[in-house]
């Protein structure tokens, strides 16, 4: 697995994202141990501290909790949490960055919707 | 070749290979290896000639003690060896001894010698008529730079037809000689001065002539010395 | 990770086993001095001849003693190179502080020394088989031929304390040359200075000295304060590499 | 407690600072990147530490103690540069370094040496000196890496490596630093590559102390604003900018102090300034710089 695509975020960002998307599609259940900072750092080839960074993001947002002496759990309403979260901010990033993009190109909601619907299809 | 030289000369060979090994050594990075110069042959190398130096010294001390030449510390004082002939008395003196003795049969009347320009022969006219010629090679203890080489010196051939005596040098000949002094880490400790080369006869040995009274040997011949009466 | 402990005899041990592998050359540099000594020597170091109604008579005299002569070049040239940045750095490639390097170097050129004066008394037998093998004993004067053990051992002794006081000078020299440069001009001007005063009352109060004891002594002392101050002098100097 | 601390270090060579008046702590067991231009005192820095040179002025302590004649220090320390070949001695080989390294190391492991050795193709009987430039730098690092010490040095460990060697050499290096966590200094001018392994940086510019921080705040210290010349200048009124670039008639790219808001930047993008992040490889050049313009103000004849 190589990080860094997207070379313009942080590692400890991408991390995250990482996590969040093996949590959202059932790779890691909930109350199950996620990935320690060791591991990730391995997989990812990056230095622990850096990933435990990502780790303590996701522990922020309270979307794996930390049993002592264990590790880090995936909480029970982590797909909820990542779900909203990700509604609310990197969709809603995104849209902003299409929005001022058509703003610059001058193209008007209902197009907008058009293309949408034409995506879907 | 000169003694001072040519360990000066060594020691300078020896500044130069070490010069040249140091510039090689200091050269950063250090010692080139090249295929031969490898650790294990380097070790190879000093461990071989350890072992031939400790082999050598086993060797040595198994040698065979005898069958040296002569001693370097006899007690002689010098012998007059030209003196003693002069005055005929080579057998009396001490130190002296002959090497070789030759006795002809010889009537009388007229000997003619014949004999190598550097043979020098002491003549001495004996008292009586026994119609003999003797001849003897005498020697004395005789040594260079210490060492004696008396038993390596050969006596010249005489050999008598008709009424002439030839006396021949044995055939030219070298003399090697060895001697081994003390390192000066033991003689500096050892306490004994340096050796003296004791004295030793000038001259490689005297042919000695006694000739009957009646015989007559032609006095003006050059090389040839008349024992006084 | 905790931290390793190690003692400074701890690490000169290593570094002095190990300087047997880096510093092999000097070795292999003392096999060579004293076989092309032995080959050049076994002639014979003087000679006499007398000649005359057809004989001549030449003798050779051996002795070990420019061996022993170029051992000690030899002795001094391996103190100078174990000062050389080439040979501090080859320590300082692992755990190594400046007491431990001069400690190891010292170690180093004590026992190869000793290597030295044994080989080179040692030789002495080489060259006498040698002789007894080309001129027959019937050519060779008896004396000192067989030379008594105990001589051996008293030759050893003296070449080793010899070759420890060229290799305590020529580390010395090597520490000051390292120190500063200009010693490489100032050296041969004190030198000269100190024949004038006298070095030669130095001089010879070591290679006049009778007493085996009193010249240990006395070659002992010297070659301590030499390399004493040695590594009082190398202790403040860096490490290039 | 600190592995090394240095207090106002100077070292000078001859009238020559390279390193100038420098303080900074390094804590155990991080991987820090010692990152600046050439000549910007890197390696007299690492010496320093290592013990091999004396400070001028200012005091540095290893593991608490002066490194310089330290037995302590050096028994923990390994320092690999690219001039380990003038240390070790031609005349053996590549296994005789290997196995008198060990003796030297207590924690040195044979077997990760082996394995590095085998895994890399060299030749045991192979000469340290006939080795190319990038082989050396990878056999100086299975010294580096197997001597496991307290406190790794490596000068410009990846010198002439290719680069997948380099990949391997970062991989191996981070497995190992995770299996036996310990203090890493690692020294380099390209840190793109590095970036992701290390935790911190400490950046150096004429000998003096830059910037010291963990990558990841590194990382958000500056922000990238490409826009309008007076939106952009406006912008950028009383914050510190390290570079700025002029495009076409009225553009302009500037990297800047990251003290914005969230809607700060929010009302700039609105603005039409794109906002990009700074690549930490950039923003260390910008950093280092001696004019803020760079080569392109050598061209720019007005």
């Amino acid at each position: 697995m190589l990080l860094n695509i997207d070379g313009m975020k942080p590692i400890y960002v991408q991390i995250a994202e990482w996590l969040e998307i093996e949590i959202l599609h059932g790779n890691i259940g909930c109350d199950e141990k996620v990935y320690s900072q060791y591991q990730l750092a391995e997989m990812f080839n990056i230095n622990p501290a850096t990933a435990a960074k990502g780790l303590s993001l996701l522990a922020d947002e309270n979307i794996i909790y930390k049993k002592r002496g264990l590790g880090m759990f995936v909480a029970a309403n982590a797909k909820e949490l990542i779900l909203l979260k990700r509604k609310d901010q990197t969709l809603k990033q995104l849209l902003f960055g299409v929005l001022t993009e058509a703003e610059r190109l001058g193209v008007s909601d209902e197009e907008l919707f058009e293309m949408i619907k034409a995506l879907r299809n | 070749m000169n003694t001072v030289l040519f360990p000066g000369l060594l020691i300078v060979l020896v500044l130069l290979l070490l010069a040249a090994l140091g510039s090689l050594t200091l050269k950063r990075g250090g010692f080139p290896a090249t295929n031969f110069l490898t650790l294990k042959n380097l070790r190879w190398v000093f461990a071989v000639y350890t072992i031939v130096l400790l082999l050598s010294m086993a060797v040595l001390y198994n040698l065979p003690q005898v069958g040296f030449s002569g001693s370097t510390r006899f007690p002689v004082a010098s012998v007059d060896l030209f003196g003693a002939a002069r005055t005929g008395k080579l057998e009396q003196t001490p130190g002296v001894f002959a090497k070789g003795k030759w006795s002809f049969d010889y009537g009388a009347g007229q000997l003619e010698i014949a004999r190598e320009p550097e043979i020098m022969i002491w003549a001495q006219r004996k008292d009586t008529e026994d119609g003999k010629l003797e001849v003897g090679f005498y020697l004395a203890k005789t040594s260079l730079e210490g060492v004696d080489y008396t038993d390596k010196i050969e006596s010249p051939s005489v050999e008598l037809s008709g009424s002439r005596l030839t006396v021949k040098n044995a055939s030219h000949y070298q003399i090697k000689l060895a001697k081994f002094t003390p390192d000066f880490t033991v003689s500096q400790f050892s306490g004994g001065a340096s050796e003296q080369i004791v004295g030793s006869s000038s001259l490689p040995g005297v042919l000695f002539l006694r000739f009957p009274k009646n015989v007559n040997i032609d006095n003006r011949q050059s090389g040839i010395l008349f024992v006084s009466q | 990770m905790s931290l390793s402990e190690t003692s400074l005899f701890q690490v000169a041990k290593r570094q002095y086993l190990y300087k047997f592998k880096a510093c092999s050359p000097l070795l292999f540099a003392l096999a060579v001095v004293q076989v092309l000594t032995i080959l050049t020597a076994q002639g014979g170091t003087s000679s006499a001849s007398t000649g005359g109604s057809g004989i001549t008579v030449s003798v050779y005299s051996y002795s070990s003693n420019l061996v022993i002569a170029n051992t000690i070049l030899w002795a001094f040239f391996a103190g100078f190179i174990c000062t050389t940045q080439t040979t501090k750095s080859i320590d300082f490639a692992y755990v190594s502080n400046r007491l431990s390097s001069n400690i190891s170097s010292i170690g180093f050129l004590l026992t190869a020394g000793i290597a030295g004066g044994v080989l080179a008394t040692l030789s002495g037998t080489l060259i006498r088989v040698m002789v007894f093998f080309k001129l027959g004993s019937k050519n060779i004067a008896p004396e000192n031929f067989f030379v008594p053990p105990q001589d051996l051992l008293l030759g050893c002794l003296a070449a080793i304390l010899y070759i420890t006081l060229s290799s305590s000078i020529g580390y010395f020299v090597g520490t000051l040359i390292q120190v500063s440069k200009a010693f490489i001009v100032l050296l041969p001007l004190f030198l000269v200075l100190a024949m004038r005063l006298s070095l030669g009352t130095l001089i010879d109060a070591v290679t006049k000295e009778n007493s085996l004891l009193l010249f240990a002594i006395k070659v002992l002392a010297i070659s301590v304060l030499l390399v004493w101050s040695s590594a009082l002098l190398s202790n403040r100097l860096e490490v290039r590499r | 407690m600190p592995v090394i601390e240095s207090n106002e270090l100077t070292k000078t060579y001859g009238r020559l600072p390279a390193i100038n008046n420098l303080s900074f702590n390094i804590k155990e067991n991080k991987i820090t990147g010692l990152i600046g231009r050439n000549g910007a005192g890197k390696t007299t820095l690492l010496k320093t530490i290592a013990g091999f040179l004396k400070p001028t002025s200012g005091k540095i302590k290893v593991f608490s103690e002066n490194p310089f004649n330290s037995l302590k220090v050096s028994a923990n320390l390994i320092f690999i540069d690219d001039n380990m070949n003038l240390a070790l001695p031609s005349l053996l080989r590549l296994v005789d370094i290997l196995e008198s390294a060990g003796r030297f190391y207590p924690n040195w492991d044979r077997e990760l040496a082996t394995r590095l050795f085998d895994y890399f193709d060299f030749d045991p009987r192979q000469r340290h000196r006939s080795l190319s430039k990038g082989m050396r730098s990878t056999f100086n690092m299975i010294i580096g890496l197997s001597a496991r010490c307290a406190l790794t040095i490596l000068d410009e460990p990846t010198t002439g490596m290719d680069a997948a060697v380099r990949k391997d050499f970062y991989k191996a290096l981070l497995k190992d630093y995770i299996a036996y966590p310990r203090t890493i200094i690692v020294s380099s001018h390209l840190l793109s590559e590095i970036e992701d392994v290390l935790e911190d940086i400490l950046l150096l510019k004429d000998g003096e102390k830059c910037v010291h921080l963990p990558v990841s705040e590194l990382k958000e210290l500056a922000v990238g604003l490409r826009g309008r010349v007076n939106i952009i200048n406006e912008l950028a009124r009383g914050r510190q900018v390290y570079y700025s670039e002029t495009f076409g008639k009225d553009s302009i790219y500037i990297v800047v102090k990251n003290e914005f808001t969230e809607a700060a930047l929010q009302s700039a993008r609105l603005a039409g300034v794109e906002i990009t992040p700074v690549a930490v490889d950039d923003l260390s050049v910008y950093l280092t710089a001696r004019s803020k313009g760079g080569i392109d103000n050598v061209f720019k004849r007005n």
